[in-house]
């Protein structure tokens, strides 16, 4: 444990307000991503991904939001002023975005757009920068990258805009990658080509990758480690295979449950009752035991906190019954 | 010469004799002197274009390019002698051949004002180059004064290459014989005059006259006050008038008006076919109100005669104003069995004056019980419903009646052109002929002042005041030459001629 | 150039659509542009002979096509009141209009994009609201009672600049021009205060929109600096309106600077379509609005240029 | 049965975040108490006509707003204006809409009509308006009548293309779809989807219009084309226009402007208020 | 789900898609050519089965939903709800239209924000007169929601104060209101969260089951279509690349872009990280100017230059058809 991880986060709170209420998005969350690592966050609409990631980017201006801990590859980002944060981010932390087409300024060039990372954090002149945005289109795969270095953002397809956005994620050989749900709007097809090569891209420069996303097939293919995110707090976290095979929380569990499977297609689905509660409401126990089938009085009066499982290598759930669940799932 | 920056200080600055500036409200429309009608039109052409007379503060003609005239003894014959002394602009001498030119496309295409003037023209020529006579097929004895004054004098050399002198728009290249040319023009800015050296009639000082165009009176006291221009050729609103009065750097000229403001009603409406009601409706005006609230003071009474005193020579003492008596008017109407009567009035609704004082006119009958309802219209409509003589009431004001025997028979004898009150009464008729064909004015007095008592017996006309006009200009000049009407003004050729910068 | 084909086919029709509203406007108005050119008073013989001149005794269609015909030939007919040809009259006129909406346009874009970019980026802040206010009280501005106001205070009291007109008589050469200018500032600075409120609102709310963009938020993270997102970013995109509402109100403006001309005595196409109306004179009236439409056409013409230049979308589309 | 049940309708949400926007709230106030002076204006001052005793004399006890020229007194002046203004305002911004509305909604709905209501709606918007109505008001004769069709006939074009637009953006939306694979005919989906969807921007453009026509009516008015028969903004500028007061008796100039100014402020005032209520994104 | 129904040779289809075309013109006077969104689909819907297509996004699912439903009308080709034509003159005669209904993919845009719950449920029946308003609506209406799963006594509310999943159901209420027969679905879950997804899934099976309603299910997602569908289509560029009973499809796809499609889908198991997928390359061409000949040769590791040249047309393979020259073909 000579390297510190790259990225921690300890007790992230992220306040809204909107029509004088508060909206408590997210609310006490912890990270860590080692070297090189993929970690998932997973969770349905709404649960608090993106703010998180936003978060951690400092890119919330009109949010209220407080970290116990936040460090990037050991730096304290807490202690940093502005203009240092500012030179972290695009060259140290890289964010992806979901929807590529509203990412790409649709009025400047992609060459333009992959070579102001060289010119801000590199100084580059604009005739270097452009040298080496071809180099980086050449890499995520866009055909023809020098002639194309010219084209605005709706000359391309949508997975082509996808990898231009992966471009400029790596074009720095960050620390840190968060990808925010960058394959949802793309084809199945086209999906599966982005996500490996985020992964190819990972192995060769060692990044670390937090991953967005909602779905759980995306988290099982590519992640080393998954946190699973409910109504604003992570409520299970753990190894990627151990977390699928023996799920400590009941949601993690009723998400499993609720995915149609290709191989047994006649099985009913065990579909979860309800809808995931507004984020304006603050209920004192779990935020899932309206919903779950394992609730006892307990859950709906006192919140469980996030604890570390026994079964060690770094699992953790917030359920007063994962204990059971894990008994259950042994026997 | 204003330089930017230190324009708005001018006033401090002694005026020079290099220019005049005047404001006016209108650009020129047409600068042939024998069509265009606008007011600017004849401010700038009769700086131009010379006529055969001027006329003096009492309306009386005075020489200007003719020196002597007369009538022959039985009328038929009227002769003008000329001066010699006046050339056009291109060094050709301003002859009788001119003035028979000018005369002569008048009669033959008969437009503008003069066409109506000379119908008892036969036919004109040129006796010597200084010499005119005029043939008429009647005794006409307002025929001089009328050619005299209103028929511009245009060079022939120039005007007769146009097809039609009426549709000659001469609007560049001017040849003219007044006491300035002009010399430039800006349209929708300003029209640039400059002294004509050698000019007969009286050499002007000043060497250039600049008439500038401004949206409305209140920016050209703006520009007054601001010393951008040294003169309003406007008539100033009254109540401009005496809050200018106290302005130390702006002098008030007060200009008695050729014409007056009345009412007409329409003797062919019934029930206005009735002497009673319109007795009635002239008892119903608040007179006095009207001279003093609307025209602030800036009116004279005519005593509701037509021959108001402006033109002493014509003047009847003996007239007396119709009383503002609502019950007399009450009365009136009970007799012609119109208790209610309910009428319409017409105004140009753009006259200020008129505009302010209609509703004083309605809100007076409203006492006797008639019920007068406001037709305020747009000009256009107004001249239309004017020409056909469609409105019971028509308010509105002449301009120039400087000649009774003249004016009288196109307003009140039956046919006349602007007989707005429809007006048929064969003694009338025919006491206005004789007035007309009398030679002198003593002569023509007798008869026209007999037909404006019928006129007042009868309201044919009902007049309501003699506006007089005020015109500011900066106290930097004197030496202006009022003449009456607002046509001539201070603004008349002679006047700018003699016109100097003060101390 | 398919593109610059179809625009310029617009513009015609545009064109022609103008000229045929007020050209029926005209005609079918109770006003009678035949009492307009003939005096009641002359003999039937001449008042045919004139109405014969001015074309006005064929039937409607066939004026209306004599008078399409004739504007192919840049011919615009005579003047019933002033002898001359239409052109003329307007010509002269033109070009104080266009310098003054010109600059006016000018000069507010020049104070309108700052300004919303100002109230932007500070949105909800006081300096925001001030802003705001002062552009919706200035667009609710009464041009007649500004112009009184202004020439009063800053021509009469201060005297700092003239009362109407549109250059000094005596200037030459850069004199002239700095007469211009001088004459030039207060009918500017009327315009000016009326228009800027809308540039600033759009421009502010535009902008308040593309800050909220997800390549704004990109840019942000790319760690570019915070002055340099709104400029290079989302400034760009935020135009793109902004360019489309100049287009449509040079447009109202040149129509609109008839108050402004006439309070201040500036010889433009306004002033002269106002003069025009009061003598009925409707070959100028008809003259203007071709002109005033061929303005439009052409401000059009350019803010599609300027939009082409701004948005990738359309120049390479 | 969830948290969602707590949100507010978007009528509401829009109400209350309306409501607190003072700016908003103070326009509606004195938008309110212009309407109250217009309709009470019988009960406040009695009709300016005839004349008086005291000319042209500056605002007093006796004269809130002075006098003009011939001793009518400002403050009538001003009140009746309120009613012939805010009549001319709203008949013509009433009658703008209605066309608006209809040739908007079918441009947008049928898409045939589109292009060519499209082109007619853009050829009229480049047409010079001010001088068009002023040529119009011209010909026509001045009344109040006419000074309103005028306007609206000059104005719809504007309410047409927001409308237009607005509703383009309802006619691909899935519940028109919707609505037609269920079996309602083109009037049903009109009326049940379309016009409801666009009638709060039909909101918004009512109180511009109004504006508009407001500031319209004055300019034809000040220019010597308002009814000469009663008393708007305009015709009181006029009138000073006329005596040669705009510049000496201020009083005369100020309060008809400052009327015009907080008619026009507070309706601008209050469609931004209202905009930004509705729109709820930048309410963060 | 169910295993499927009996074999159709017998049955009359109730709803019959043939030779559909349909382009899109990109604005007025564009350049650009036109859209070709299908091309050539033929298909059939039984009475109570649930034919499901999947297809990646672009490829034409909406559009054939939308002809199918009479809300587009082909360019070319014809469809027929048991036997008749769609579109005579006029346009949908209105007891077609009762009986074809469609459940969008938006719930939230999909209902009209300014209705409430019960004016959008009840539209259809006022549309038709099926139901004279009062009383008897407001049963009714009842009704329908007790039968998606929602509480009668919230009918009075506004869409946006339910939940994704109930504004759903909203929507399958008033797809029911007309008793239709066919209703089609076009991508009815992607927009759920995935807690929720499943209960909408339920729901149309349990529909099914019990009122014997045929579906057509759209979606992306192999998984979900797989679940609920007695017969699978497989679009790409607009045309059906591959159609058959579920089992056939998934378990034995014929077409290599099937075989791809199902490779790349993610799968929600990490022990199966390692097995070999077919990675495509490339994106899906445009619609505009779809490649000659097999409109897949372009990111096909079997192309030879027949695909380029020669267009297969969907034939059977087995149990289930494809449209390709060199398609797997069963080992038996
Ligand atoms: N700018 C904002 N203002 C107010 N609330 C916000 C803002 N951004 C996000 N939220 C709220 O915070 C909560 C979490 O949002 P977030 O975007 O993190 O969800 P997510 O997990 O990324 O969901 P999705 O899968 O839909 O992207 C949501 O309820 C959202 O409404
Ligand atoms: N109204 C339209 N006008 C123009 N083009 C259209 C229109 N509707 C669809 N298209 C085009 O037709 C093609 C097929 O569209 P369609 O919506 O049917 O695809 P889809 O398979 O439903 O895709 P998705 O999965 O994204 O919903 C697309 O390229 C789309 O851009
Ligand atoms: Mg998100
Ligand atoms: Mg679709």
């Amino acid at each position: 444990m000579s390297e510190p991880p790259v990225l921690e986060i300890r007790d992230l709170h992220v306040t809204f307000k909107a029509h004088g209420r508060e909206i408590q998005a997210v609310r006490g969350v912890d990270l860590t991503i080692e070297r090189g690592q993929t970690l998932a966050l997973l969770g349905e609409s709404g649960s608090g991904k993106s703010v998180t990631a936003k978060a951690v980017m400092g890119l919330l201006d009109h949010a209220r939001v407080r970290f116990e801990t936040a460090r990037l590859g050991g730096r304290d980002l807490l202690a940093m002023g502005p203009d240092e944060l500012r030179s972290l981010r695009g060259s140290e932390m890289t964010l992806v975005f979901q929807d590529a087409l509203s990412a790409l300024n649709p009025v400047l060039s992609i060459g333009d757009q992959v070579g102001e990372l060289y010119r801000v954090h590199r100084g580059l002149s604009r005739k270097q920068a452009r040298a080496r945005s071809i180099e980086m289109l050449d890499l995520v795969g866009i055909p023809a990258a020098a002639k194309r270095v010219n084209d605005y953002p709706h000359q391309f397809s949508g997975g082509m805009r996808q990898r231009i956005l992966v471009a400029m994620a790596v074009a720095l050989e960050p620390d840190l990658i968060i990808a925010d749900e960058p394959t949802t709007a793309l084809d199945v097809t086209v999906q599966a080509q982005i996500l490996e090569l985020i992964d190819r891209l990972r192995r060769e420069l060692g990044t670390a990758v937090l991953l967005i996303t909602h779905d759980l097939g995306v988290a099982a293919e590519v992640s080393d480690r998954v946190a699973v995110m409910y109504a604003g707090r992570i409520v299970e976290r753990g190894e990627v295979g151990e977390l699928y095979d023996r799920p400590a929380h009941p949601y993690t569990e009723a998400l499993l449950a609720a995915i149609p499977d290709l191989d047994s297609p006649a099985t009913e689905l065990r579909a979860i009752p309800g809808a995931p509660p507004s984020p304006a409401e603050t209920p004192p126990g779990c935020s899932f035991a309206p919903r779950c089938s394992r609730a006892s009085e307990v859950c709906g009066s006192t919140r469980p906190p996030l604890t570390i499982l026994r079964t060690g290598s770094g699992r953790a759930s917030a359920c007063h019954h994962s204990e059971e669940m894990l008994d259950g799932a042994l026997t | 010469p204003s330089v930017p920056g230190q324009n708005g200080s001018g006033q401090s600055a002694p005026a020079s004799a290099d220019r005049l500036t005047i404001g006016t409200t209108a650009d020129v429309v047409n600068f042939n002197p024998l069509v265009g009608n606008s007011r600017t039109d004849s401010w700038v052409t009769n700086l131009m274009y010379p006529h055969l007379m001027q006329m003096d503060a009492t309306g009386k003609r005075v020489p200007y390019l003719g020196t002597e005239w007369s009538y022959a003894k039985d009328g038929k014959t009227a002769t003008v002698k000329l001066r010699d002394d006046m050339k056009w602009s291109d060094g050709k001498p301003v002859t009788a051949d001119d003035v028979v030119f000018a005369v002569t496309a008048v009669q033959k295409e008969k437009f503008g004002v003069v066409a109506g003037l000379i119908t008892a023209l036969d036919k004109a020529e040129a006796v010597s180059p200084t010499e005119v006579r005029f043939k008429l097929s009647r005794p006409d004895g307002t025929f001089l004064d009328n050619v005299g004054f209103w028929l511009p004098i245009v060079p022939k050399h120039v005007f007769e290459k146009a097809p039609s002198v009426q549709k000659f728009a001469n609007e560049a290249n001017w040849v003219s014989a007044g006491p300035f040319k002009l010399t430039k023009v800006e349209r929708g800015q300003r029209y640039i005059m400059d002294r004509v050296d050698g000019f007969g009639p009286a050499e002007p000082t000043v060497k250039q006259v600049v008439f500038r165009v401004f949206p409305d009176v209140n920016t050209e006291v703006l520009a007054l006050r601001n010393g951008e221009i040294d003169m309003i050729g406007n008539v100033l609103p009254p109540a401009t008038a005496t809050e200018l009065k106290s302005d130390q750097k702006v002098k008030l000229q007060q200009i008695p008006s050729l014409g007056w403001a009345h009412l007409q009603y329409n003797t062919k409406h019934k029930p206005l076919d009735d002497v009673r009601v319109r007795q009635a409706l002239a008892h119903a005006v608040d007179y006095e109100a009207i001279r003093n609230i609307a025209l602030k003071g800036f009116a004279k009474s005519s005593n509701s005669s037509v021959l108001t005193p402006t033109l002493p020579g014509y003047a009847d003492p003996a007239s007396k104003e119709y009383t503002f008596d609502p019950e007399q008017a009450k009365k009136l109407l009970a007799e012609a069995g119109q208790p209610n009567l309910k009428l319409g009035m017409i105004y140009d609704q753009a006259d200020p004056n008129i505009a302010r004082w209609a509703p004083m006119v309605r809100d007076a009958a409203k006492k006797a019980g008639i019920t007068i309802e406001l037709q305020g219209l747009e000009r256009n409509t107004y001249l239309e419903k004017t020409e056909k003589r469609d409105f019971d009431i028509y308010a509105g004001s002449w301009a120039v009646m400087d000649n009774p025997p003249a004016n009288l028979g196109l307003a009140f004898k039956s046919g006349g052109f602007i007989n707005y009150a429809q007006v048929t009464d064969p003694k009338l008729d025919a006491l206005i002929d004789q007035s007309q064909k009398a030679l002198t004015v003593e002569e023509a007095k007798a008869p026209i002042q007999e037909a404006a008592r019928i006129i007042h017996d009868q309201v044919y006309d009902n007049v309501l005041y003699v506006e007089e006009f005020n015109i500011a200009h900066s106290t930097k000049w004197t030496g202006f030459q009022p003449m009456p009407s607002e046509l001539l003004s201070i603004l008349n050729p002679l006047s700018l001629a003699s016109a100097k910068p003060a101390g | 150039m398919r593109f610059i084909g179809l625009r310029l086919a617009r513009g015609l029709l545009t064109l022609w659509f103008a000229v045929t509203v007020t050209f029926f406007l005209v005609r079918l108005l109770p006003g009678d542009p035949v009492l307009a050119v003939a005096d009641p008073n002359m003999t039937e013989e001449l008042r045919q002979k004139l109405l014969a001149d001015f074309g006005l005794d064929k039937p409607l269609l066939a004026q209306y096509l004599d008078y399409l015909g004739q504007l192919l030939h840049g011919n615009l007919g005579m003047s019933f009141r002033q002898s001359v040809p239409v052109t003329t009259v307007l010509m002269e006129r033109l070009p104080w209009t266009l310098i003054l909406t010109i600059t006016a346009m000018v000069v507010t874009i020049m104070l309108g994009i700052p300004l919303g970019v100002l109230a932007a980026t500070r949105a909800k802040g006081w300096l925001d609201r001030v802003i705001q206010l002062t552009g919706v009280t200035a667009q609710s501005l009464f041009v007649p009672s500004v112009g009184i106001l202004l020439m009063y205070v800053l021509g009469v009291w201060l005297g700092w600049f003239p009362i109407g007109g549109a250059v000094d008589l005596d200037a030459t050469g850069f004199g002239a021009t700095l007469s211009m200018v001088h004459h030039l500032v207060l009918p500017c600075l009327s315009l000016v205060l009326i228009q800027l409120g809308g540039y600033v609102l759009t421009m502010r709310t535009t902008l308040i929109d593309a800050l909220g963009e997800d390549y704004v938020s990109l840019a942000k993270a790319k760690g570019v600096r915070p002055g340099k997102v709104v400029w290079k970013h989302a400034l760009r995109n935020a135009l793109l309106p902004t360019t489309t509402i100049a287009g449509l109100q040079l447009g109202t403006l040149v129509g609109g600077a008839v108050l402004t001309e006439t309070i201040y005595a500036y010889p433009g196409i306004g002033r002269a379509i106002y003069e025009a109306v009061g003598q009925l004179d409707f070959p100028v009236l008809q003259g203007a609005f071709v002109l005033l439409a061929a303005a439009v056409v052409v401000a059009n013409l350019i803010t599609d240029v300027a939009y082409g230049i701004l948005d990738p979308r359309v120049r390479t589309s | 049965m969830t948290a969602a049940a707590v949100e507010l309708t978007p009528r509401r949400r829009t109400w209350t975040s309306f409501r607190r926007n003072p700016l908003g709230m103070g326009s509606g106030v004195v938008l309110t108490l212009l309407a109250l002076v217009a309709i009470f204006a019988p009960l406040i001052a009695p009709f300016p006509e005839g004349y008086g005793a005291e000319t042209s004399q500056p605002p007093s006890g006796a004269h809130w707003f002075g006098t003009d020229d011939i001793g009518q007194d400002v403050f009538a002046q001003v009140v009746w204006g309120t009613r012939v203004s805010m009549a001319v305002g709203v008949s013509a911004s009433v009658l703008a809409i209605v066309i608006g509305l209809l040739i908007g909604v079918s441009a947008a709905y049928f898409r045939r009509l589109d292009t060519p209501l499209g082109v007619l709606v853009d050829l009229s918007l480049s047409l010079p308006m001010l001088p068009l109505m002023i040529l119009v008001a011209a010909l026509a004769g001045p009344s109040v009548r006419t000074l309103a069709v005028v306007i609206a006939l000059f104005s719809w074009p504007e309410v047409a293309r927001v409308v237009r637009s607005q509703a383009l953006s309802i006619v691909p939306m899935p519940f028109v779809s919707a609505a037609k694979v269920v079996g309602g005919s083109s009037l049903w989906i009109v009326r049940k989807h379309l016009l409801p969807g666009v009638i709060p921007v039909v909101g918004v453009s009512v109180v511009l219009t109004t504006s508009r026509a407001v500031l319209a009516e004055a300019g034809l008015s000040f220019l010597g084309l308002g009814d000469p028969n009663s008393w708007s903004w305009g015709t009181i500028l006029h009138k000073a226009q006329q005596s040669g007061a705009l510049a000496s008796a201020w009083w005369t100039t100020l309060f008809p402007s400052l009327a015009i100014l907080l008619l026009v402020l507070s309706t601008t005032l209050l469609s931004v208020a209202y905009n930004d209520a509705r729109n709820h994104r930048s309410d963060t | 789900m169910a295993p499927s129904p009996d074999r159709h040779d017998a049955v009359e289809p109730v709803l019959r898609a043939s030779g559909l075309h349909k382009s899109y013109r990109s604005g007025f006077l564009s350049r650009g050519g036109a859209v070709r969104a299908v091309a050539g689909v033929d298909l059939d819907l039984y009475p109570g089965e649930t034919l499901g297509i999947v297809g990646e996004s672009g490829c034409g699912k909406s559009t054939l939903a939308r002809m199918l439903v009479g809300l587009e009308r082909p360019d070319q080709g014809e469809v027929t709800f048991r036997g008749r034509p769609f579109f005579s003159r006029g346009g949908v005669p209105r007891d077609i239209r009762r009986r074809v209904q469609m459940v969008f993919q938006d719930p939230l845009t999909s209902l009209n924000p300014r209705m409430t719950v019960h004016d959008i449920v009840a539209e259809p029946l006022r549309v038709h007169r099926l139901t004279p308003d009062g009383r008897g609506m407001r049963d009714r209406v009842g009704e329908l929601l007790s039968l998606v799963g929602l509480s009668p006594d919230r009918m009075n509310r506004y869409p946006h104060e339910f939940s994704g999943g109930q504004r759903q159901r909203v929507g399958i209420a008033r797809a029911l209101a007309t008793e239709p027969d066919v209703i089609v679905c076009d991508e009815p879950v992607s927009a759920l969260d995935m807690s929720v997804q499943a209960q909408v899934v339920n729901l149309f099976a349990e529909l099914q089951r019990t009122l014997g309603v045929a579906l057509v299910f759209i979606a992306h997602d192999l998984a979900v279509v797989r679940h609920v569908s007695h017969r699978v289509g497989v679009m790409y560029l607009g045309r059906l690349a591959e159609m058959g009973p579920a089992a056939g499809v998934y378990g034995a796809p014929a077409h290599p872009y099937t075989m791809a499609l199902l490779s790349a889908a993610p799968v929600p198991k990490p022990a199966l990280r390692g097995r070999t997928r077919i990675m495509l390359a490339g994106d899906p061409p445009s619609p505009v100017a779809p490649p000659p000949g097999c409109r897949f040769h372009t990111r096909c590791w079997k192309a030879t230059d027949r695909c380029s040249e020669v267009e297969p047309a969907l034939e059977a393979v087995g149990d289930h058809y494809a449209a390709c020259h060199y398609a797997e073909r069963p080992a038996s």
